[in-house]
């Protein structure tokens, strides 16, 4: 960043830099009617002012909270900085989110406001705007279906930042007031975690911290004002927050917004991203589908794939990272890069990808040579809402799937005595709102924060390497170490597997849930001619047990090679009758699996399977996408596995 | 529906034969603007030949079709259309040769004029008129949420689909009075819940005064204003749902006998 | 394989309008004219003599893919069938020797392009069936054209100046100082007249199908009922194809006659030319642009060089290598109908959508 | 005013002052119409009973008299000349069969009417490079056809009656007639007739489509052959005949293409009509008018009655 970085240390004073510096450069574009509609920094700065003196207007106070709600749009990332101008604090919601849970955060953060996408939202809202008290004036973007609603306390947009538009110098009066009094250490927003357990918590951050984070992220990527990224991850998630806010606006680069949730795929691939950032799965489900295309394709092209792949698995890292390959290997690559490795990134849209991010999990080190190799430049980060997301990074000359990377600029790290990951930050969080309860766990008084994660630094590299939730890492009855996450991680690496519960605290040995991925597995059923009606059904089947078990057995034999981790080995396991739901509560939004939850609620199997019968019968609430209930009947059988020696016995025999 | 009631359109004594077959006799009713308009009846009662003859493709033999309030003298289809009326076919009517867009850019036909000279070097006046048009059926097509297929040929499209493409091709045309043959025939509950969701959306949104044939009396009785029931080409009934519902003479001819 | 489309996004509607939106395409037309502009009038083609490769390949084919853009138009765009472009060629190039005739000091480029007006019109008059019949009705009513300019290009005798020979003949003619047409003409000057006008109405053609009136046409094809619910009218519609249509046949009969042959009789607007036409347009393929070019080129090269092969290297009679190339044809159509009945630009458009694809199948 | 009287006036009075030469314009007409007739019959029948328009069928006609011939020339005796054109059709609708209609089975009517005029073009080559192109005559008298002519004198002139022509005129009434008789009273015929209706129909009766294509052709095949033998006595047996074969397209627009009665009278429609109009109206244009005349008359037909005479009239439905 510029030397003057330390100056900029609010939103509004980054956005009049970037207007100043990048005025005419794109700044947020979103495929509407057809084409990508563009706003400039000036353009996009009209907006979010207009907006901002039109909320004064609609009455909004400074520290007031004004909820966010829908699909990634550029109406509502000015939504936010306007906001924010006006001294409020936005809260982005998840627009899946049930209205219970809405009810929940809205009343937790008192919101009086809500700027939403659709009239889906406002139905949504509606429905529980009686209980929630303080929530007085809702805005909406599309105003598709809402004629007829009454319009008392419903604006549109287009009036709000209309009336700010309109203004005759009296708000920009007030709004001037206000943003002077904007600092460093004034909220820029509040984010609720997806809490893994209980009730979720709202994540106070200042502007300073977002954009102390981000800079050290963007200065070790060398994020520039031609980086172009496209948003569909959900905007209430902090690591979008970080990505399309934090680092967009701090790098003065610009953000692209798809058209629906249908069309991300085309629309990624229309634009052709510098910087892309997806989750594990978003990988593997980028990887299965190649493999499934390819399938289908003829023997000669299948035959290029194959060996074209298999040269890049030899040599694409190494020419990824610039070191020394023969001339012939890098002539070969090259052919492969026109024949393969280029179409298939452009099918993929990932043509110009820069840097490509993926983080919240684990990954495989298989799914990620496959990206590096073909000369994507995908790295690992580790981070949380509390830290404003970036604690370490990779740098390109030292990019490994299995740590995370050194910290960056801003952070110390340092281990706990109990295992635990502990780190200090210029983005480190001000507070839980109004739970200081919380705060005071989570943060001492020196600014050290627990990441709630067991990981050691590697001596070697210095890179951290994370091994899993700390509070999931427990003593088997016979002392040896129980760490479920970094099994269930192995597990998940089949594309076959889509979740993995693993139970054993406190117990002697090691059983599992498994969720099968649908679409894999639905594949590999119609190649092999097994009917299936449903996800239940196909659980069932014997054929899958048979492959799940296969899984299984591999994975305890990779476990049986670190003395460690041997004991973790799966005596036995079922396949769960209904996919783990975070309607039902069981995981997520962002699909981290509740596991006391499940524990709870699945206790007749998890009894089951460690009482060792072969059946169970078992009744299981559901809830459907309507919000209706319902119940789901099943017997499920479970499986024995066999398990193994440590692997220098094995080997010996 | 709009409250003041005035009527848009107005067929009074139609009668239609072929030959020496009676497809419409002595058929009289209204459209109001802004109104849903529903006509219902068995198979063979002559439900299309009536909008037939409201679009010009069928010229009656005698009665008059009043629109806008003055007396319609005798035309052609494509001088029909441009006095404001579109409509959908039962069996899909689209341009098989064309993409989606291309399909809802022909309802714009009727505004746009730029002559041969331009059209030719594409340029100037011709391409400016394509580009107007063109951002109006985008947002058409944004309505009717069938943006992912914007650029598939119809002939490739799920039934379902094809119908939505139709219905968004007769938007296009900024129509007056729209007029659906049977928008959800053939559809399975979750796309007929759709359609009439969109349809009501239109007649909202755009408040565009809609004649539907339909056969499915629940989504009927859910979407119109009003229902003219005809059976064997005659006018049976006329009124709201309700009171059609109630009237015995439809309920002996159509709705009592299940079908 | 060659297409890299990530990133090609379009924020205006101009460029989605564009006749090329792709990068890659429009590289490829580019190379394209660079072979047409640069390298044939330089190198010719490899292995075949500079006069073969211009007077009996290059010209005669531009010219013919004039025809197979015009008949195209008409059979491909609006779906109006006609059998009779022979003679609307016919129409091009007497009108075109009559304007020479009457105005001796106009420029040949104006001849042209005006006997091209005159086939426009001739083409609207004759179309005129057209508005109450369809499909293989409408064949017999262009057959009638047909036959009938055929026997007034013998019995009027105007047309052809009272001359015995009762044929059309090209004078010399000048341009900015070079011989353009005539027996003194030179076949490059020729070609490269022939080749920027193919450009020209390519393009001009191009820009009319993708617009109001070119949509209209495709309106009537594909459904006539419902464009004419949607508000076009049959007579504009059909009639401006017939008379776009007949304007690029014009001009290519006149070409013929004035650029490649020289001199004509009758005998080259008779009916079995019109099937030669047909041909390329199917072929080539309904309704495509390139598919006009490849059909062309295929339906005139392929009997050439099989003469040209079967004379020199196999020694044959001329006699059986025309029969040859006509059984050729006959297997040509019928296979293209089995194998691909949208034509070679139906093939190349599946080839253009696997390298897009590459390495997918879909 | 004198070219009102040319066009409406003339010509009648002619008519009247030579009642002999309007007969003998009558008669030739007829037998041209008649042989007119006979093309569209055989593209009545393909049409028929397969849906397709064949345009190959003038070209049958010629390939039918120039292999006839051809064979006599090379010293095989007329009748078996004969034979061997049957044997020779039946093979080639065999091959149409195999090789183009069965490939196209299910495509638009369109497909297999280009398909056709591929199918001309291969004929025509083939042809011309086994029998050469070469105008013959037709045999006729080896084929035991009675010769000369009949003069009946009348109003002061003369009407001179071809036997061929009379030959002509009586076999295609014998063949019109075994032909309805063929269609209506026979399994095969109906099992034809049932094709067209419904392909699915006629499979469940059990008659094979690929069968049915096959005698079909032929019979067009045989009903060529009998249209080449008479047209190759009126004139060479040429390619030329294949400019006149076109002439059954305007036959078929007057007549409907399925209808055997319609074939026939709207071929003496045109017979007749291009004859009298060649020789009262022509001199005004010129003469040569024969070349355009008929497809004019079937143009003015169709603009009245677009479904020709035998058709119903249709009620577009959308």
């Amino acid at each position: 960043m510029s030397e003057n970085s330390s100056s900029l240390d609010t939103f509004p004073k980054v956005l009049s830099r970037n207007v100043s510096q990048f005025g005419n450069s794109p700044a947020y574009r979103e495929k509407e009617y057809g084409i990508w509609q563009t706003w400039t920094w000036s353009e996009a700065n009209d907006e979010i002012t207009n907006l901002a003196k039109g909320l004064i207007k609609l009455g909004v106070k400074e520290g007031d909270h004004l909820a966010v709600i829908g699909r990634n749009r550029p109406y509502l990332y000015w939504s936010l900085m306007a906001a924010q101008q006006v001294g409020a604090v936005p809260v982005p919601l998840y627009q899946d989110a049930v209205a219970d849970e809405m009810e929940y955060i809205l009343t937790h953060c008192s919101a009086k406001y809500a700027i939403v996408g659709d009239q889906e939202q406002v139905d949504k809202i509606q429905e529980i705007q009686e209980k929630v008290k303080g929530l007085k004036d809702i805005v909406y973007v599309d105003p598709k279906g809402l004629r007829k609603y009454d319009k008392s306390s419903l604006h549109p947009f287009l009036d709000i930042s209309g009336a700010g538009k309109s203004d005759d110098g009296e708000l920009k009066e007030e709004l001037d007031k206000r943003l002077e009094k904007i600092t460093g250490e004034t909220t820029a927003v509040l984010l609720y975690t997806s809490g893994t357990t209980g009730r979720s918590k709202g994540v106070v951050q200042t502007h300073k911290a977002i954009i102390g984070a981000s800079s050290g992220a963007n200065e070790l990527d060398r994020w520039s004002s031609n980086d172009h990224l496209v948003c569909y991850l959900p905007m209430a998630w902090v690591g979008d927050f970080m990505i399309s806010v934090g680092q967009v606006m701090v790098a003065g680069a610009c953000l692209n917004c798809p058209e629906g949730a249908d069309t991300v795929q085309m629309d990624v691939k229309e634009m052709g991203p510098t910087v892309f950032f997806g989750p594990p799965p978003l990988w593997e489900r980028l990887k299965t589908e190649v493999n499934i295309r390819i399938e289908d394709a003829s023997a000669f092209k299948k035959g290029a794939f194959q060996y074209f792949m298999n040269h890049a698995e030899k040599v694409g890292r190494q020419i990824l990272e610039k070191k020394s390959v023969g001339i012939i290997d890098r002539l070969m690559y090259s052919i492969g890069g026109f024949v393969i490795y280029g179409p298939l990134k452009n099918m993929l849209g990932l043509t110009n990808v820069r840097i490509a991010y993926t983080a919240g999990e684990a990954i495989s080190a298989e799914l990620f040579d496959f990206y590096r190799s073909l000369g994507i430049n995908l790295k690992q980060l580790y981070g949380q809402t509390e830290a404003s997301v970036f604690l370490t990074m990779q740098d390109d000359s030292d990019v490994r799937s299995d740590t995370v990377g050194k910290p960056i600029r801003g952070v110390e790290l340092k281990i706990a005595e109990t295992g635990e990951v502990m780190y200090r930050s210029i983005g480190s969080f001000k507070e839980y709102y109004k739970n200081p309860k919380a705060t005071k766990e989570t943060k001492d008084k020196d600014g050290w924060v627990a990441t709630g994660d067991a990981g050691y630094i590697e001596e070697t590299s210095g890179q951290l390497r994370i091994i899993d939730r700390a509070k999931d890492v427990g003593k088997m009855k016979d002392g040896s170490m129980f760490a479920p996450k970094y099994v269930e991680n192995k597990l998940k690496f089949f594309p076959n597997i889509l979740e993995a519960v693993l139970f054993g605290a406190g117990q002697e040995k090691c059983v599992a849930f498994l969720n099968i991925d649908l679409s894999a597995v639905g594949n590999w059923a119609e190649r092999n001619n097994i009917n299936y009606a449903s996800y239940q059904e196909l659980a069932s089947n014997e054929k899958v047990m048979e492959m799940m078990k296969g899984h299984v057995e591999e994975v305890n034999q990779d476990l049986a090679k670190d003395p460690t981790m041997s004991g973790c080995q799966i005596h036995r396991f079922l396949i769960l009758h209904k996919e783990l739901d975070p309607d039902d509560g069981e995981i997520t939004r962002t699909r981290k699996v509740r596991r006391s939850f499940v524990a709870e609620k699945y206790d007749d199997l998890v009894t089951a399977l460690f009482k060792g019968v072969d059946e169970v019968s078992t009744k299981t609430e559901v809830t459907y996408e309507d919000g209706k209930k319902g119940y789901l009947e099943a017997t499920i059988s479970l499986v024995d596995t066999q398990t193994y020696m440590l692997k220098e016995k094995s080997d010996a025999a | 529906m709009s409250e003041n009631n005035s009527v848009l359109m107005e067929v009074k004594n139609i009668n239609l034969r072929f030959g020496g077959v009676v497809a419409i006799q002595n058929v009289s009713f209204d459209i109001y603007e802004g109104e849903i308009r529903a006509i219902i009846g068995p198979n063979g009662a002559g439900k299309s030949s009536m909008l037939n003859v409201i679009n010009g493709f069928y010229h009656p033999q005698e009665g008059e079709v009043w629109f806008n309030g003055e007396k319609r003298p005798s035309m052609e289809p494509y001088q029909i259309a441009k006095t404001g009326i579109a409509r959908t076919f039962q069996n899909i009517a689209l341009f098989k040769g064309m993409t989606t867009i291309e399909n809802v850019m022909t309802g714009r036909q009727l505004k746009m004029n730029k002559n041969f000279f331009w059209q030719m070097l594409r340029y100037g006046p011709a391409i400016e008129e394509e580009v107007e048009h063109r951002r109006r059926c985008e947002e058409i097509i944004d309505f009717l949420e069938i943006n992912h297929i914007r650029k598939t040929p119809v002939g490739a499209l799920p039934y379902g689909l094809q119908k939505r493409v139709e219905l968004a091709r007769a938007l296009a045309m900024d129509p007056k009075i729209l007029l659906l043959d049977e928008p959800m025939a053939g559809m399975n509950v979750e796309e007929k819940q759709d359609m009439s969701r969109f349809i009501i959306d239109v007649n909202e949104e755009f408040g565009t005064t809609i004649a539907l044939i339909e056969h499915d009396m629940a989504v009927v009785m859910d979407l119109a204003d009003r229902v003219v029931v005809l059976d064997y080409g005659k006018l049976l009934a006329d009124g709201t749902p309700t009171e059609v519902q109630s009237n015995q003479a439809v309920i002996d001819a159509y709705l009592g006998v299940p079908h | 394989m060659f297409y890299r489309e990530t990133g090609q996004f379009k924020s205006k509607y101009r460029e989605e309008l564009a006749a090329f939106p792709l990068a890659e395409d429009k590289v490829g037309i580019a190379i394209l004219l660079v072979i047409a502009y640069v390298f044939i009038p330089i190198f010719g083609i490899p292995g075949l003599s500079y006069e073969f490769t211009m007077g009996a390949i290059m010209i005669p084919v531009f010219i013919f893919t004039i025809t197979t853009l015009g008949l195209n138009i008409l059979l491909g765009f609006a779906g109006q069938i006609s059998l009779g472009t022979g003679a609307f060629m016919g129409v091009g190039a007497y009108s075109c020797y009559k304007i020479m005739t009457i105005f001796p000091d106009l420029n040949i480029i104006i001849c042209v392009i005006l006997s091209g007006l005159v086939t426009a019109v001739v083409g609207m008059i004759f179309g005129l069936p057209s508005l109450k019949i369809k499909g293989f009705y409408l064949i017999v009513a262009t057959l009638a054209a047909q036959f009938f300019l055929e026997w007034a290009f013998i019995r009027v005798a105007w047309l052809y100046n009272y001359n015995d020979s009762g044929g059309i003949e090209g004078t010399n003619k000048e341009m900015f100082g070079l011989i353009v047409s005539g027996p003194q003409s030179d076949a490059l000057t020729r070609y490269f007249i022939v080749l920027t006008l193919l450009v020209l109405l390519t393009w001009l053609a191009s820009n009319v199908i993708r617009g109001r009136i070119g949509r209209s046409w495709m309106m009537i094809r594909d459904m006539d009922i419902a464009a004419e619910l949607i508000g076009v009218r049959p007579l504009t519609a059909k009639l401006s194809a017939f008379a776009f249509s007949s304007f690029y046949v014009g001009i290519s009969g006149a070409l013929m006659v004035f650029f490649w042959l020289g001199a004509a009789e009758v005998e080259s607007f008779d009916v079995s030319h019109s099937f030669t036409y047909l041909f390329m347009v199917i072929i080539g393929g309904l309704g495509s642009i390139t598919g006009s070019y490849m059909g062309a080129a295929l339906v005139w090269v392929v009997p050439v060089l099989i003469k040209e092969i079967g004379k020199t290297v196999f020694g044959f009679d001329a006699f059986v290598m025309e029969n040859f190339s006509i059984i050729f044809l006959g297997v040509a159509i019928v296979v293209i109908l089995i194998v691909e009945p949208h034509g070679l630009a139906r093939l190349w458009q599946i080839t253009k959508q696997k390298l897009r694809l590459w390495p997918f199948p879909y | 005013m004198e070219i009102l009287y040319a066009i409406f006036i003339a010509p009648f009075v002619e008519m009247g002052a030579y009642p002999d030469l309007f007969i003998q314009a009558l008669w030739d007409g007829f037998v041209a119409g008649t042989l007119y007739g006979l093309i569209a019959l055989g593209f009545v029948l393909i049409f028929k009973a397969s849906g397709v328009f064949n345009f190959s069928q003038p070209i049958l006609v010629v390939l039918a008299a120039l292999s006839l011939v051809s064979f006599y020339q090379m010293g095989v005796p007329a009748w078996i000349s004969v034979i061997l054109v049957l044997i020779m059709f039946y093979a080639l609708a065999w091959l149409v069969e195999r090789l183009i209609l069965r490939q196209l089975v299910n495509q638009d009517g369109n497909i297999l009417f280009m398909s056709t005029i591929g199918l001309t073009f291969i004929i025509i080559g083939a042809a011309q490079w086994i029998f050469g192109g070469v105008p013959s005559a037709m045999i006729v008298d080896e084929l035991g056809f009675p010769n000369g002519s009949l003069e009946w004198p009348m109003f002061g002139g003369g009407v001179y009656f071809e036997m061929i022509d009379v030959s002509a005129a009586v076999i295609a009434v014998i063949m019109i007639v075994i032909l309805a008789v063929f269609f209506s009273k026979t399994k095969i015929g109906r099992g034809l007739r049932a094709v067209a209706d419904d392909h699915q129909a006629a499979l469940s009766v059990g008659i094979s489509l690929n069968q049915i294509w096959v005698i079909v052709w032929f019979v067009a095949g045989i009903v060529a052959l009998v249209t080449g033998i008479f047209w190759g006595a009126r004139s060479d047996v040429s390619f030329a005949l294949q400019i006149i074969g076109f002439k059954a397209l305007p036959v078929l627009i007057i007549g409907g293409f399925t209808s055997i009665q319609g074939a026939i009278i709207g071929g003496l429609i045109i017979g007749l009509g291009e004859k009298i109009f060649e020789i009262y109206w022509g001199p005004l244009l010129g003469s040569g008018v024969e070349g355009w005349f008929a497809y004019v008359i079937a143009l003015v037909f169709l603009l009245y009655r677009p479904q020709g005479l035998f058709g119903d009239k249709l009620i577009e439905r959308v």
